[in-house]
């Protein structure tokens, strides 16, 4: 492995752990809608049916439910599946599958059977794709047990996250926002997995934690640099993990900082964010000089019109504000 | 082809007029998605016109229509205004969804046009709902549903067709079938390619169309939907069609043939008819200028319309999350 | 209306309430899987049929996904149809539907249509039906906007709340824990319409507050009541509506009592109980005395055994013991 | 009918001795949920005994079983040890599921017995699954899948139908038509009754069998099992039967008519085959004192087995939630 870097984007970093993946163990296949002839709805994984052939890259039919129960079923039969739900919209139509089955056959069947399945989903908004195309669902999905959760928001972690989680035997969802997959950077020659268990901190500061996750990391960054502008060492604290949530990794930074906002695009009532700061309440709430603060989503259905998607979403000025809010308090 | 009665030659006109007002509409479109005056997902009509065209012509005022997120068309046949419709896909307060839905989610409640649903089959139970609500309330009307071939491996499609056909619901179940779902081709989607056949499991009556032949959508239509309404049961076609283009403006359309895409261009439903009119000696160069000038024009005061309409204020981006009127 | 008191279960009162909005308006009806001549699995609409006839009760289909969007449909087309969904657990397979139509379309489409719709479902645990049976998801289900979510936990509720929701332009959905149906008590004999905005207040007291909702009402009042005969006033807090949360309530019963246990049948993260935890957090900080604790469901699939599903649930104990707890804490 | 060949007797013998054993078992069953020993949801299989011993006489140990909630005689038949099913229902750790599951969730890794699904068409997809696993790994194996025909209408039914036919997936589609979903009639959920005819749509082979005749269930299985297992593609079997108890042990079974039990009560399966062994000669009352002794003393020792079964540890409540061991 040298460790020249090599310049990609969030996609390619994607494509190829599939193609890793699907070169390291002959039991790894991938399938969903229009992952083979079409190249991926979102590119992701083009080119790997000329390579893979199609009875490892299978598109399959307009049939949520039954390929992803069909996921789980081969998982059980020894099979390494990779299941692409087009994006998490359209996962509610599999719900019953990732909950009742996915989640729970291990521990009710008592400990019997492993499901080594990875589901991966596009997620997030800010395209103008309207409502019913523009769900952060990872954050809420995270409330169900038996399951892992990842939400790479880094090249790195699009790169490295599939391999731990087809080797964890039980079953694992990606989710990739639809906003990072252009995203270009650098990676060394050789990158590959990475932990999926612990939280990262993405930016160091003692005056406040910004905690974000996904589609927010960049917003949350963003927000940082505003503020080290006005004087606000902002540390930045990227969850990766949404279930089992590093609660340590929370509380350890918040304990720093004393103060803590947390970034979210999902609706805000019931959102991860809730979670998180539920967490510091139970955990940290004697460290804390000011009440933590929650940027999410507005609790609408989203709107195509551009500037009203906008106002919807967190945005870096709002987490601003909240953070200027917050210095006033306290010690 | 005999040369046709006096009404007979409006009707086709107007047929024509419809299909070409639909086509220079979705042409139009792709302009302004280049400008990026419309954004987000945007999926075209292009070579099925005579679908929503033909389907279009068995309905009254008082019926319903569900479509899914491939509408424009379905939505400026049923009557919404090309105003209301650019306007929409502009993001403007003044669009048929005050901007809030764009390009895929076109409402208008005049027309009773119950959307714009861009979750692959999920119009069908609505509109499984919409009929019940006519028979218990003992309304002769017919609830059309369109959706694509791809709808069909949906458990949502075998759900609303089985609870249809066990109750008899009026809904008139339109099924476009361009042979594509996104890339994937219909005999990597279904089992059973015969649509029309597999409708028929479900104890319904069913048959297929050619949907390049406007004349033929239009008279299967109207039987469909007399059954419809007449019988108080449900009714399904499958309409043989194709789109030009790709699935939507990001698609490369890698997974199918020029030479395919050739071959079904010569059964454009808008040539044909024109040629068969032309051949008949009922339709002159005057007369498809007219058409065109026509077209032209209401989709330029469409475009017009959208340009000059406001944005919604964000102060009201939380209306209607709840309804806001007391029950109606 | 005389004030004549009237025995009855929870049941009764339910069903009373179907009876009655079927009786005022003739565009009410009921569907669902087997309300009709089974009697509704739970016995909730027995005699019901043989009342109404087929046309009014009508017996669904296995389709949950099509029962629940005709609902939507028939409710968009002038009718009021109360849909029951046998338990929470088949309500996966409707979320498309839920989600994307019946909490969207409003929003979506400016306004134009109103969804006078009620969807009923049982939830809850209990009763060793294990894991595929035992969801608790109403808290969860909270998280979306669009929907009004009503937990009867009284007989009060049970007969009141139907009224008002199927005179609600928007989809209201009702929870009615298993546990609770078969729970008497004395309503007056006109007893009708109760409102579906607030909170209340089931028992006072000013040195914490515990705060359920549905089936774990009962548990709060039970350790109410040790903890009063330990001498610790706890004041039980019934949330009643689920969404929109009455935030107020919430924040002036632990304004008075600076503690606060939020008592929930959900799994733990990313429970509606973390969702009141960080509005404490928000907008009580400052009168706390002690960080708000959360008991709520373990975070497993319910499990069989009884013992273990008692362990499993929150129980009146463990409320006791985090009061308990946090009456050393603070001021 | 004619003499049998001594080899054919033995195994008549063999499919009345197990169809005894699981009427027996529920019969206990019974009691043991009126004392209270079982709790939670139980559905019994009484009358429907013929379809779970016949069909899996047509499986390998290597084949997949994949279940309902209505599953003690196909964990039973299938070779789960009376003890292990009996401890579960009693909530023990020596349950076939360490107590967890109960009556609707028995799991045997070891007989490839994939559970006990509560949720009606839950298990189908699981099934395709399983199948898709054999057919990628090369392996001649069949998953027999078994559902109701209250499943039929549920979109999962539909999705894995049209996914298994698409594909070739060797499984074995097992319905047990036993004509109500809890208190719903089959013409009340099902537009098209005819549910072989109906999976025929799905162009898959499909046939209905006489699920009350034990050695009709068995030769159709066997013969769709072949089917599968060398065609490595699907096959669906309808069999007709009856469940001679309520639906669960909370149903007031009010929907249906006494006369109608009666009615199907004439073909309860263990006494048909028992006289007809019994009028060619081939079982006398020593033979069948046995084959009861047999079970009675089989479930008696299940018992014994359930009731000195001890409790999982409360520490061990969160234990497999995810799975403990590295990946196999
Ligand atoms: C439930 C669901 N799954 C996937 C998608 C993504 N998607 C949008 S359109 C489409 C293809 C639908 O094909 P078809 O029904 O034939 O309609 P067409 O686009 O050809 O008109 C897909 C897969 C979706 N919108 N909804
Ligand atoms: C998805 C779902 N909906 C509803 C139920 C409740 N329920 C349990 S069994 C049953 C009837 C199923 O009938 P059928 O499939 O014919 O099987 P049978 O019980 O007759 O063996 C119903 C409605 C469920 N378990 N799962
Ligand atoms: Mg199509
Ligand atoms: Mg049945």
């Amino acid at each position: 492995m040298s460790a020249q870097a090599v310049k990609l984007t969030y996609r390619e970093a994607m494509r190829q752990a599939i193609r890793e993946a699907l070169l390291a163990d002959a039991r790894v296949f991938l399938m969903g809608e229009d992952v083979g002839a079409y190249g991926g709805c979102f590119g992701v994984s083009k080119g790997l049916l000329e390579e893979f052939g199609p009875q490892r890259i299978r598109d399959t039919p307009l049939s949520e439910s039954a390929f992803v129960g069909a996921g789980i079923g081969a998982a059980m039969g020894g099979m390494r599946p990779i299941v692409e739900v087009m994006t998490v919209n359209f996962c509610l139509l599999a719900l019953d599958q990732i909950m009742n089955n996915a989640a729970t056959i291990s521990h009710m069947s008592g400990g019997q059977f492993q499901i080594p399945l990875v589901i991966r989903m596009t997620t997030g908004a800010g395209r103008q794709v309207a409502a019913q195309h523009s769900h952060s669902l990872e954050g809420w999905l995270a409330h169900i047990p038996g399951l892992k959760l990842l939400a790479p928001a880094t090249l790195e972690d699009a790169r490295g996250m599939l391999a731990p989680a087809l080797a964890d035997p039980s079953p694992v969802l990606i989710f990739e926002h639809g906003s990072l997959y252009n995203a270009e950077g650098e990676l060394p020659d050789g990158a590959g997995a990475v932990d999926i268990e612990r939280a990262a901190i993405r930016r160091a500061g003692g005056d406040v934690s910004l905690i974000a996750y996904g589609g927010t990391l960049p917003t949350a960054l963003k927000a940082a640099d505003e503020l080290a502008s006005a004087g606000v060492q902002a540390e930045v604290l990227d969850l990766r993990v949404l279930r089992p949530l590093d609660e340590r990794a929370i509380v350890e930074s918040v304990s720093r900082t004393r103060r803590a906002v947390i970034v979210d695009e999902g609706w805000r009532s019931g959102s991860l964010a809730a979670e998180v700061s539920a967490r510091i309440m139970e955990q940290a709430f004697y460290e804390l000089d000011a009440p933590v603060e929650r940027v999410c989503s507005a609790e609408v259905p989203m709107p195509y019109a551009q500037h009203l998607e906008q106002a919807a979403l967190p945005q870096a000025q709002t987490i601003v504000t909240a953070v200027q809010r917050m210095q006033g308090a306290g010690g | 082809m005999s040369a046709a009665a006096p009404l007979e030659r409006e009707h086709d006109m107007h047929l024509l007029a419809q299909m070409l007002r639909v086509r220079r509409f979705e042409e139009k479109c792709v302009e302004l998605y280049s400008a990026a005056k419309i954004r987000g997902f945007m999926h075209l009509y292009i070579g099925e016109e005579a679908v929503a065209v033909g389907a279009m012509e068995a309905l009254e005022p008082q019926d319903a229509v569900v479509a899914t997120y491939r509408e424009h068309g379905h939505a400026l046949v049923r009557g919404v205004s090309a105003g209301a419709i650019m306007a929409e896909m502009f993001g403007k307060l003044e669009g048929c969804s005050r901007g809030r839905g764009g390009s895929m989610h076109l409402f208008d409640a005049a027309t009773r046009f119950y959307g714009g649903n861009a979750i692959v089959g999920g119009g069908l139970p609505l509109a499984a709902g919409l009929a019940l609500a006519d028979k218990l309330q003992g309304r002769a009307r017919v609830t059309a549903c369109f959706f694509g071939d791809g709808a069909v491996a949906e458990g949502e499609f075998h759900e609303s067709m089985n609870l249809s056909a066990l109750w008899q619901l009026p809904v008139l179940f339109l099924c476009e079938n361009n042979m594509y779902a996104m890339g994937t081709a219909l005999e990597r989607e279904e089992s059973e390619t015969d649509l029309a056949l597999k409708a028929s499991s479900y104890e319904m009556s069913a048959w297929s169309v050619d949907g390049m032949d406007v004349r033929a959508v239009e008279e299967a239509a109207r039987r469909a939907a007399a059954e419809v309404r007449d019988g108080s049961r449900p009714c399904f076609l499958e309409l043989r069609t194709y789109r030009f283009r790709a699935h939507s403006m990001y698609d490369p359309d890698v997974y199918r043939s020029k030479e395919e895409i050739e071959r079904w261009r010569a059964h454009d439903p808008i040539p044909a008819l024109t040629a068969e009119l032309r051949d008949a000696g009922l339709l002159g160069d005057a007369d498809l200028q007219e058409l065109e000038r026509a077209a032209a024009e209401e989709i330029e005061a469409a475009i017009a319309f959208a340009e000059a309409g406001t944005l919604e204020p964000v102060e009201d981006l939380e209306r209607f999350v709840y309804a806001e009127e007391p029950l109606a």
